[in-house]
C-alpha cells in the first residue's frame, strides 16, 4: 500500500486544526475540537509513517505543476517513515496535553496555529521527494519553530532563546543548501532518489565534501556538540509542548538529515568519515550528559539530556558507516536500526519528560530543582509517569531505552570484525565513552527525579503543588508507548528490519530475530536476550519480595514514627541534599571542563568567630558559548561596524550598486 | 595489620570473669558508706547531712535517710565523721526499682547519746 | 525522694514484663543506645570502656547500637536538661518495643543535681526507668551487673543490702 | 595556683610602662596577678596596648553584676606569658553597650556572645552574635547572671546556610554511641566543608549561676562534676582562685598531692585520646591496645587516689587525699608501659599515619587569634603551657618540659600528646620523691580570709590536660560565692574546632579531629 494518501490526510488535519485555531483559537470547546482533529492527523501520521517502514520506499508523487520554488515533489521512504511515526505519536500526545495546558485565548489560538503548521512542515520535510521541496520544507519548519519558541515574546529571554535558535538554524541552512547543491549539481538531478540512485557520479571529494557540510548543517539542528548552544536557550522559554516537540522531532529532524546523506544518498564511503562521525556523537553524548548534571532548571536539565541522546544516536551511524568501509554490512545495516530505534525511544520519554516537566511548572510556578521537593506526594499521578520516563531514559529496564541502548552498545562490542586493530580501539574508545555517559545519566535521572519528587518540600509554592486540572493523558500515553516499545520490541524490530532492506538493501530479519522474541544484534552466537520476557521476569522478580513481606508480615499492630533525626529541634527543608550539592562530586571530578567558580559570603567573616548567615553559590562556566561564540558573534559585530559605510543612504549610490552588479553579472555571463 | 594482630595475641587476656567470679578491681573502686547505727546520733545525722554535697543523707525524726542512688561516693561523710561511718565495699548497687536504693538507718536511742558514738556498745 | 520515684513505681510491673519480654525476643543478645542527657563525660568514657578488652560486654551478648531503631537498651546519663528533653524523649520513641531505660549515674538518679530551671535533676520524670545504676561515675563493672540485671540474668542484690554494719570501722 | 610572691626582676621593663599607661603605679602591682582598673571609656585604648605587647594573650573576658545598679564589670584577663604575669583588667560598664574587643583581640568574640546572653549587654558595631548558651526556643528564660537581654536582636543565632548551593548536614546532638550529646551543623557544598558549627546549648547546666552562694567547698563538688573528663585541672584553679580570695597557702606536700593527680589526669586523658583516635580511624586492635592502657591507668587512679577520675583529691586549702605513693612506684611503669608500646606501634603503622599526616591542619596564626591552649596551640609550635608560663609550687621547682610541634595536624597534636605523657612520668617519680600528701590550710581569720574581712575575689589556675585552666572567685564576707568564673580549657579550643574542620574536604576525618582534640561538650556548656 502507499502511505502517502494517509500522510495526506494528516496533513489536511494539520492544516484545518490550524485553521480552526487561527479563527476560534480564544474559545475552549474550538480549542479542543482543534486539538482533536490534530490528533485524528497524528494518528494517521503514526498509521502512515509505520506503514512505509512496511511497505517500502513509494514512487515520487509529483503534486501540481511548476511553482516559484520548483516542482513540488513528495515521496514516503521507509528510511522518513521512522520520524514519520514518531511525528504522529507526539501528535497525538501533545494533542491530547494541550486543552488543559493551555489557558484558550487569543494567544493560545495563534500559537496551536503555528503549532500544527509546524507538524505540518515538519511531515513535509520527511516526504520531501526532491532537493527544492526539501529545502522550502526545512526552512518554513524552521521560521515556525520560531514563532513557536516566542510564545511570550516579551520576556527578554524568550527572545534570546528564539533567536539563538534561529541564528544556528540559518547558519545550518545555509551548509544543507550547499550540500544539496553539490550533489544536485554533480548527478544533474534535484530528485532525492535519483540523487541516489547516480551518487556514484559524484568523485569522491565532492561526497566528502557534501556529507561535512550536511554533517554540520544539520548537525546544528540535531545539536552535536559544538553546534548544541541553542537547545538550552531556547527549550525553557518554549511552552511544555513546544519543548517536546522540539527534543522529540526537530532535533530528529538534524539526525534524519544525517541519516539521509550518510545511508540513503551517500551510502558507505570512507572510514574516517564514520570515525569522525563517531567521534561527534561520542563527545557529544559525554559532554551532554555532563553539562545536564550542572543545571538547576528542569528544561535545561532535560535539553542537555537531549543533546546526550543525540550524541548516542549519532554514534551509532557514525560506528555503522565505519563497519561499511570495512565490508561488515550487516553491522551497518544494524547499527543504523538501533540508531533509528533509539530515535523513537529517545522521542516518547524525551516528550514525556517535558510534558511532565510543564505540569511541575503549572503546579509549583517554578522549574528550578532546588525549590521543588516532596511532589510525589502531591503529585502522585505526575510522580508515577515520570518515573516511566526517567527509567526510559535512564536506560534501565524494563523499558525502551535499555533496550536500544543495549543494541547499540552489542553493535560498538563488535569493533573486532572490522579486523584492523586500530578502528576496533576506536570503536571500544566510543563504546567507553557511551558506557561512562549511561552511568552519568543514571546518575543524573536519579538526581533529575529524586529531587523535585523525594524529600521534603523546599519551597511553599512546592509545599502546596495540586495535580488536580493539570494533563494527564499526553504523558500517560507516552508512559505506554515507554513501555510498549519495550515489550513489544521484537515487533517494533522486525518493522524497522523491513525498513532497513529497503534502505540498505541487507535483510536483518533472520539474523536480528530468530522468533522466540529474541533480539540477536546481528551475528548469532555473539550475545542476545529477549525484552519481552526481561520485562516479565522483573515483574516476577519485583513480586516476590512483597508477597514475602504480605506472607511474614508480623501480626501485631505495626508503628508508625517519624523518621530518626538524631534528635534535633525540626528537620528543615535545607538539610536535604540539593540538586547542586548531589551533582558537586562531578562539578569537582571534571572542573577542568566546568570549570566552576566558587563564591561564599556571609555576615560577618570576621577572624574571630564566624558568625550570622552564610550564603554559597558555585557557578558553571559556560565553556561554548564564552570562548566559541562570543568571538564569533564580536567578529561578525565588528564586520557590520566595518561594511556599515556603504549604507550611506544615498539613492544614487544605491543605483550605482545596482548598476555595478548588473555590470558584474553580465561580465560574468560573457566569460 | 597481621603485626597488629601478633601483638594481640601476644598482649594475652585481660578481660574479667565477671561475672562468673568477683573481680579484684573491684577493691579499688570507690564505695558508698556504711553506717554504724550505734554511733549515729541525731547530732551526727545531721552534721553527715549538713556535709553530704548531694543531698544524698537526710534526716526523718529519729531516721537517718540514705539514698544509695544519690550519693556520689564522695567520702565527705567519712571525713566528717569518722567513727560513724564506714566503707561498705558494695559496687553491685544496681536496683529495678529507685525506692530499694533509700535505705532507712534507725538512729542510736533517740539520740540521747551524744558525740562520737565510741562509748555507744552495739 | 526523688521526683522520679513514682514514675519507678507506676512502670514497675511493665518493667518486670519487659524484662521477661527482652529475655524472651533477645534471648541473651540486646543491642545498646546509650544517651547523655547532660553529664559530665565521666559516664560516657566508662561507658566506652564498657567494650575495652578488660570487660569487653559483647562476651555478654550486649552490643552498642547508634541508631535507636535497632535498640533494645537505652542508658541515660546525667541530670536531664530541660531543653535536652524532647530530644531524649524522641530517642526513646524511636525505638522499638520491648525497650528498657537503665537511668546510669548519680546525675540519672537525681544526686548530683536538683529539679530547676535548667535540669529536671534526673531523667526518672522524663523517661520510664527499668533499672537504676548509682554511682559517680558508675564503674565499668557496676555498669555490667546493671545491664545483666535489667535483662534479668543477675539478681538484684541492693534491696538486701542495710549500709548499716556494726562494730568499729575498718 | 596560690600567689606566690615573685619579684620582678625577671620582667620585661616595658611592662612597668604598660601599667603606668594603665593608671597603675607599676612595680608595685607585683606578684603573678596584676589587677588593673580599666575606665569603659579607655578600655579600647588599653586593650590595643596590651594587646600590642609580644606574648599577651586574652585568656578570658567575663562580666559579673557590680553590686549597685544595673552596672556590669567587665573582667579581661591577660595571660602575660613573657612576664608570667595575669593581667586583669577591670571595667565598670554602665552603658547597653561597649567598645567590641574582639575587633581588636580576636579570642574575645566568643564571650562577647555569652555575655550579651547573660548580661544583656553587647559590642559595638552590627556583627551578628552567635548563640552560645540560651537554648532556640522561643519562651526560654532560664536564670542569668546578669539581666536578660532587651527584646534579642535577630542578628543572634548560630550560623546557618541561608540560600546557594549548599546544604545542612545535621549530626546529632544524639550521635555515636559513648560521646556527648553535640549537634554538629555541617554545611556542605556536597563535597567540601563550606562551614560547620556546634550547638551546645542541650548540655548548658548553668553551672557558675549555680556555684552562686555555696561555699567553695560545696561549690567545689559541682567543679569538679562539670567536667568529669579532666576534673583535676578546674577544680584545682578553682581551688586556687578560692584559695587566692581567702588568702591560704597550701601545705607543700598537698600541692605535690594535687600535682600528681593532674599529671596522672593528664596521663589518662592522653591515653583515652589515643583509644579515640583509633577508634576515629578504625583501628580496632590499636583502639583495644589504647584502652588497657587507659584501664590500666584508670585503676591506678583508684588504687593512688580512691577514685578513677580523680575526684575528691583536690581540696580548698589543700588535697583532700594523698597517693599511695607505693601503689604508683609499683604501678605506673606498667601502666605507661602499655601506653608507649601502643603508642610506638601505631607510630609505626603507616595506615594509621596516613589518616592523622596533614589531616585538620590548623595554623599557628589561627591558634593564636583565637587564644588556643594546650596541646592542641603546641601541637602549632605555641609554647603556651601554664605550667612553665606561669609556674607555682610545686612546678616552680620541677621546671616542666614544654613540648611542642609544628604542622599543626592531628599528627602533631597526637605527638605532643605522647611527649606529655612521658613528661608526666617524670614529673611523678620527681614529685614522689619529694613526698607529697594530704593536708589542708585553714583559713587564719574570717572567712574573708588573711584577716581581712572584707569581700575577697582571686584568680586561679593550672595547666589540666587539655590547657589552660582558668577560674576567678569572688567571696562575700561571709565566705560564700558572689560570682565564680569557670574557664576549661574546652571553651578555648573549641572554637579552633571549625577551623580545622573546614581545612578538611572529607567528612570523614571529622571525627579523627575531634578524637585529637579531646575536648568535652561538658566543660563548653558547663
Amino acid at each position: 500500500m502507499n502511505p502517502l494518501p494517509v500522510l495526506a490526510g494528516a496533513a489536511a488535519a494539520w492544516g484545518l486544526a490550524a485553521l480552526i485555531a487561527l479563527i476560534a483559537g480564544a474559545s475552549r470547546p474550538w480549542t479542543r475540537a482543534c486539538c482533536v482533529v490534530s490528533g485524528l492527523g497524528g494518528a494517521a501520521a503514526l498509521a502512515g509513517g509505520a506503514a512505509s517502514l512496511i511497505s517500502g520506499n513509494s514512487r515520487v508523487v509529483t503534486a501540481g505543476g511548476p511553482v516559484v520554488v520548483g516542482t513540488l515533489q513528495l515521496q514516503a521512504t521507509s528510511l522518513a517513515g521512522v520520524f514519520v511515526a514518531l511525528l504522529g505519536l507526539i501528535a497525538v500526545a501533545t494533542a491530547a496535553y494541550v486543552p488543559r495546558y493551555h489557558e484558550p485565548g487569543r494567544g493560545t489560538g495563534l500559537y496551536l496555529a503555528v503549532y500544527n503548521l509546524a507538524l505540518l512542515a515538519s511531515l513535509a520535510v520527511l516526504v520531501a521527494g526532491n532537493v527544492v521541496t526539501f529545502l522550502v520544507a526545512w526552512e518554513t519548519m524552521a521560521l515556525l519553530c520560531y514563532l513557536l519558541i516566542l510564545r511570550r515574546p516579551r520576556r527578554a529571554e524568550v527572545a534570546a532563546g528564539a533567536f539563538w535558535f534561529l541564528a544556528l538554524s540559518e547558519t545550518g541552512f545555509v551548509l544543507i543548501i550547499a550540500a544539496f547543491v553539490i550533489l544536485a549539481a554533480k548527478t544533474h538531478t534535484m530528485q532525492l532518489d535519483g540523487i541516489a540512485a547516480r551518487a556514484h557520479l559524484v568523485s569522491g571529494g565532492w561526497r566528502d565534501a557534501a556529507y561535512l557540510l550536511a554533517l554540520t548543517g544539520f548537525g546544528f539542528k540535531a545539536g552535536l556538540v559544538p553546534l548544541h548552544v541553542w537547545l538550552p536557550e531556547a527549550h525553557p522559554v518554549a511552552p511544555a509542548d513546544g519543548s517536546a516537540f522540539l527534543s522529540g522531532l526537530i532535533t530528529k529532524l538534524g539526525v534524519y538529515g544525517i541519516a539521509l546523506f550518510g545511508f540513503w544518498l551517500l551510502p558507505g564511503g570512507p572510514a574516517w568519515r564514520g570515525i569522525l562521525t563517531m567521534a561527534a556523537g561520542a563527545v557529544t553524548a559525554a559532554i551532554g550528559i555532563l553539562y545536564a548534571l550542572g543545571e538547576r532548571d528542569i528544561k535545561r536539565f532535560l535539553a542537555f539530556s537531549t543533546i546526550e541522546n543525540i550524541g548516542i544516536i549519532v554514534t551509532a551511524f557514525g560506528a555503522a558507516m565505519t563497519f561499511w568501509a570495512y565490508h561488515q554490512r550487516l553491522l551497518w545495516a544494524f547499527l543504523l536500526l538501533a540508531g533509528l530505534y533509539h530515535v523513537i525511544n529517545h522521542g516518547s520519554y524525551k516528550a514525556l519528560l517535558f510534558l511532565e516537566a510543564g505540569v511541575i511548572e503549572h503546579a509549583t510556578g517554578t522549574r528550578d530543582f532546588d525549590r521543588l521537593g516532596g511532589l510525589a506526594r502531591r503529585m502522585p499521578r505526575a510522580s508515577v509517569i515520570t518515573f516511566v520516563g526517567t527509567l526510559g531514559i535512564a536506560a534501565l529496564p524494563p523499558f525502551n531505552g535499555f533496550v536500544s541502548e543495549w543494541l547499540i552498545f552489542q553493535g560498538l562490542f563488535q569493533g573486532f570484525r572490522t579486523g584492523s586493530h586500530l578502528i576496533a580501539i576506536l570503536i571500544v574508545l566510543a563504546a567507553a565513552t557511551l558506557g561512562l555517559t549511561g552511568g552519568l545519566a543514571i546518575y543524573a535521572f536519579v538526581r533529575g527525579y529524586g529531587i523535585p519528587f523525594l524529600g521534603m518540600p523546599r519551597t511553599r509554592q512546592a509545599a502546596q503543588a495540586s495535580e488536580a486540572r493539570q494533563p494527564v493523558a499526553g504523558p500517560a500515553l507516552l508512559a505506554v508507548a515507554c513501555a510498549a516499545l519495550a515489550v513489544g520490541a521484537p515487533v517494533v524490530l522486525a518493522a524497522l528490519a523491513r525498513a532497513m532492506r529497503t534502505v540498505t538493501g541487507v535483510s536483518l530479519r533472520p539474523e536480528l530475530l530468530p522468533g522466540n522474541l529474541t533480539v540477536i544484534p546481528a551475528h548469532t552466537k555473539f550475545s542476545g536476550f529477549s525484552p519481552t520476557w526481561l520485562a516479565v521476569f522483573l515483574l516476577a522478580i519485583t513480586a516476590v519480595p512483597v508477597l514475602i513481606y504480605l506472607a511474614g508480615r508480623p501480626r501485631a499492630a505495626s508503628v508508625t514514627g517519624p523518621v530518626w533525626d538524631g534528635g534535633i529541634v525540626a528537620f528543615k527543608p535545607r538539610m536535604q541534599y540539593s540538586a547542586m550539592t548531589f551533582s558537586a562530586p562531578t562539578r569537582v571530578t571534571f572542573d577542568a571542563l566546568y570549570r566552576p567558580s566558587v563564591s561564599l559570603r556571609r555576615a560577618s567573616d570576621d577572624p574571630a568567630g564566624r558568625s550570622g548567615p552564610v550564603h554559597y553559590e558555585t557557578e558553571v562556566t559556560p565553556v561554548f558559548e564564552r570562548y566559541l561564540y562570543r568571538p564569533v558573534i564580536r567578529a561578525f559585530e565588528w564586520l557590520a561596524d566595518v561594511v556599515r559605510p556603504i549604507q550611506s543612504g544615498d539613492v544614487n549610490l544605491y543605483l550605482f550598486y545596482v548598476f555595478a552588479a548588473v555590470l558584474v553579472a553580465y561580465l560574468i555571463a560573457a566569460l | 595489620m597481621p603485626l597488629w594482630f601478633i601483638r594481640g595475641l601476644r598482649r594475652g587476656v585481660v578481660t574479667t570473669r565477671y561475672p562468673a567470679r568477683p573481680d579484684d578491681s573491684a577493691a579499688l573502686l570507690p564505695t558508698p558508706p556504711s553506717f554504724r547505727p550505734g554511733a549515729l546520733t541525731i547530732a551526727v545525722a545531721d552534721r553527715l547531712a549538713q556535709v553530704c554535697p548531694s543531698r544524698a543523707l537526710t534526716r526523718e525524726g529519729e531516721v537517718l535517710l540514705y539514698d544509695v542512688g544519690a550519693c556520689t561516693a564522695c567520702g565527705r561523710c567519712r571525713a566528717e565523721v569518722p567513727a560513724a561511718v564506714t566503707d561498705s565495699g558494695q559496687f553491685e548497687l544496681a536496683a529495678t526499682i529507685r525506692a530499694r536504693l533509700i535505705k532507712r538507718i534507725p538512729l542510736a536511742d533517740g539520740g540521747r547519746a551524744p558525740g562520737s558514738g565510741a562509748e555507744v556498745s552495739p | 525522694m526523688t521526683a522520679g520515684t513514682d514514675t519507678s513505681r507506676g512502670v514497675k510491673e511493665t518493667s518486670e514484663a519487659l524484662r521477661e519480654a527482652v529475655a524472651r525476643q533477645f534471648g541473651r543478645s540486646l543491642h545498646i543506645r546509650t544517651l547523655d542527657t547532660g553529664s559530665c563525660a565521666a559516664c560516657e568514657q566508662e561507658i566506652r570502656l564498657l567494650a575495652a578488652p578488660h570487660y569487653d560486654l559483647h562476651r555478654l551478648g550486649f552490643f552498642f547500637t547508634p541508631a535507636p531503631r535497632h535498640a533494645d537498651l537505652l542508658m541515660a546519663t546525667g541530670p536531664m536538661i530541660r531543653a535536652f528533653g524532647p530530644a531524649a524523649r524522641k530517642t526513646y520513641e524511636a525505638m522499638p518495643g520491648p525497650k528498657l531505660v537503665v537511668a546510669t549515674g548519680a546525675c540519672a538518679l537525681g544526686g548530683v543535681y536538683q529539679p530547676d530551671a535548667f535540669t529536671h535533676g534526673g531523667i526518672a520524670g522524663t523517661l520510664p526507668v527499668d533499672v537504676w545504676i548509682p554511682g559517680c561515675p558508675p564503674s565499668p563493672l557496676a555498669l555490667l551487673q546493671g545491664l545483666l540485671v535489667a535483662v534479668g540474668r543477675l539478681a538484684e542484690k541492693v534491696q538486701d543490702l542495710s549500709f548499716t554494719q556494726n562494730g568499729t570501722p575498718r | 595556683m596560690t600567689a606566690i610572691q615573685r619579684d620582678l626582676a625577671g620582667r620585661d621593663p616595658g611592662l612597668a610602662g604598660l601599667l603606668a599607661a594603665l593608671g597603675q603605679d607599676g612595680p608595685a602591682a607585683g606578684g603573678p596577678v596584676i589587677t588593673a582598673d580599666v575606665p569603659a571609656g579607655r578600655l579600647e585604648d588599653a586593650v590595643r596596648r596590651i594587646a600590642a605587647r609580644p606574648a599577651a594573650r586574652l585568656a578570658d573576658v567575663f562580666a559579673s553584676a557590680a553590686d549597685r545598679g544595673d552596672a556590669v564589670i567587665l573582667r579581661l584577663i591577660w595571660g602575660l606569658d613573657a612576664d608570667h604575669a595575669y593581667l586583669v583588667t577591670e571595667s565598670v560598664i554602665e552603658a547597653e553597650r561597649y567598645p567590641s574587643l574582639s575587633d581588636i583581640a580576636p579570642a574575645a568574640f566568643y564571650e562577647e556572645c555569652e555575655i550579651y546572653e547573660q548580661f544583656g549587654i553587647r559590642p559595638a558595631g552590627t556583627k551578628p552574635l552567635n548563640r552560645v548558651a540560651l537554648p532556640p526556643i522561643a519562651d526560654c528564660d532560664l536564670p542569668r547572671l546578669g539581666r536578660a537581654p532587651a527584646p534579642p536582636p535577630a542578628d543572634v543565632h548560630a550560623p546557618h546556610v541561608v540560600g546557594g548551593h549548599a546544604f545542612e548536614f545535621p549530626f546529632g546532638p544524639v550521635r555515636q554511641v559513648g560521646v556527648e550529646s553535640l549537634y554538629y551543623g555541617l554545611v556542605t557544598s556536597g563535597e567540601e566543608v563550606v562551614d560547620l558549627y556546634l550547638f551546645t546549648w542541650h548540655k548548658y547546666r548553668g553551672v557558675e549561676w549555680r556555684l552562686q552562694g555555696r561555699t567553695p567547698r560545696d561549690a567545689l563538688f559541682h567543679v569538679e562534676r562539670t567536667e568529669g573528663l579532666g576534673a583535676v585541672g578546674p577544680a584545682w584553679a578553682f581551688a586556687a582562685a578560692a584559695e587566692a580570695a581567702l588568702g591560704l597557702a597550701p601545705p607543700p606536700q598537698a600541692e605535690r598531692s594535687r600535682a600528681i593527680a593532674l599529671e596522672l589526669d593528664r596521663l589518662y586523658n592522653h591515653a583515652a585520646a589515643t583509644a579515640a583516635l583509633c577508634q576515629s580511624t578504625g583501628l580496632v586492635i590499636g583502639q583495644a591496645a589504647a584502652e588497657i592502657a587507659l584501664e590500666r591507668l584508670l585503676r591506678l587512679n583508684a588504687a593512688a587516689f580512691g577514685h578513677r577520675y580523680l575526684f575528691g583529691v583536690v581540696d580548698i586549702g589543700g588535697a583532700a587525699a594523698g597517693p599511695d605513693a607505693a601503689a604508683l612506684r609499683r604501678d605506673l611503669p606498667g601502666a605507661y608501659g602499655e601506653l608507649r608500646r601502643a603508642a610506638d606501634a601505631l607510630l609505626s603503622t603507616n595506615s594509621f599515619l596516613d589518616r592523622l599526616e596533614a589531616t585538620g591542619i590548623l595554623s599557628q596564626e589561627a591558634a593564636a587569634r583565637l587564644g588556643l591552649v594546650g596541646p592542641v596551640a603546641r601541637a602549632t609550635g605555641l609554647p603556651i603551657d601554664v605550667r612553665a608560663d606561669h609556674p607555682a609550687s610545686p612546678y616552680a621547682e620541677l621546671l616542666p618540659e614544654v613540648a611542642t610541634a609544628d604542622g599543626g595536624d592531628v599528627l602533631a597534636r597526637f605527638r605532643v600528646m605522647l611527649a606529655e605523657a612521658a613528661e608526666s612520668v617524670r614529673l611523678i617519680e620527681e614529685m614522689l620523691g619529694a613526698g607529697a600528701g594530704p593536708g589542708r590550710a585553714e583559713p587564719s581569720g574570717g572567712a574573708g580570709g588573711a584577716g581581712s574581712d572584707a569581700a575577697a575575689s582571686g584568680l586561679g589556675w593550672a595547666e589540666s590536660c587539655r590547657g589552660e585552666a582558668l577560674a576567678w572567685v569572688a567571696l562575700d564576707d561571709r565566705g560564700r560565692i558572689t560570682r565564680a568564673r569557670l574557664r576549661p580549657a574546652s571553651v578555648r579550643n573549641w572554637r579552633g574546632f571549625d577551623d580545622a574542620c573546614r581545612s578538611q574536604n572529607v567528612f570523614t576525618d571529622i571525627p579523627i579531629i575531634e578524637a585529637s582534640f579531646w575536648l568535652t561538650v561538658a566543660g563548653t556548656a558547663r
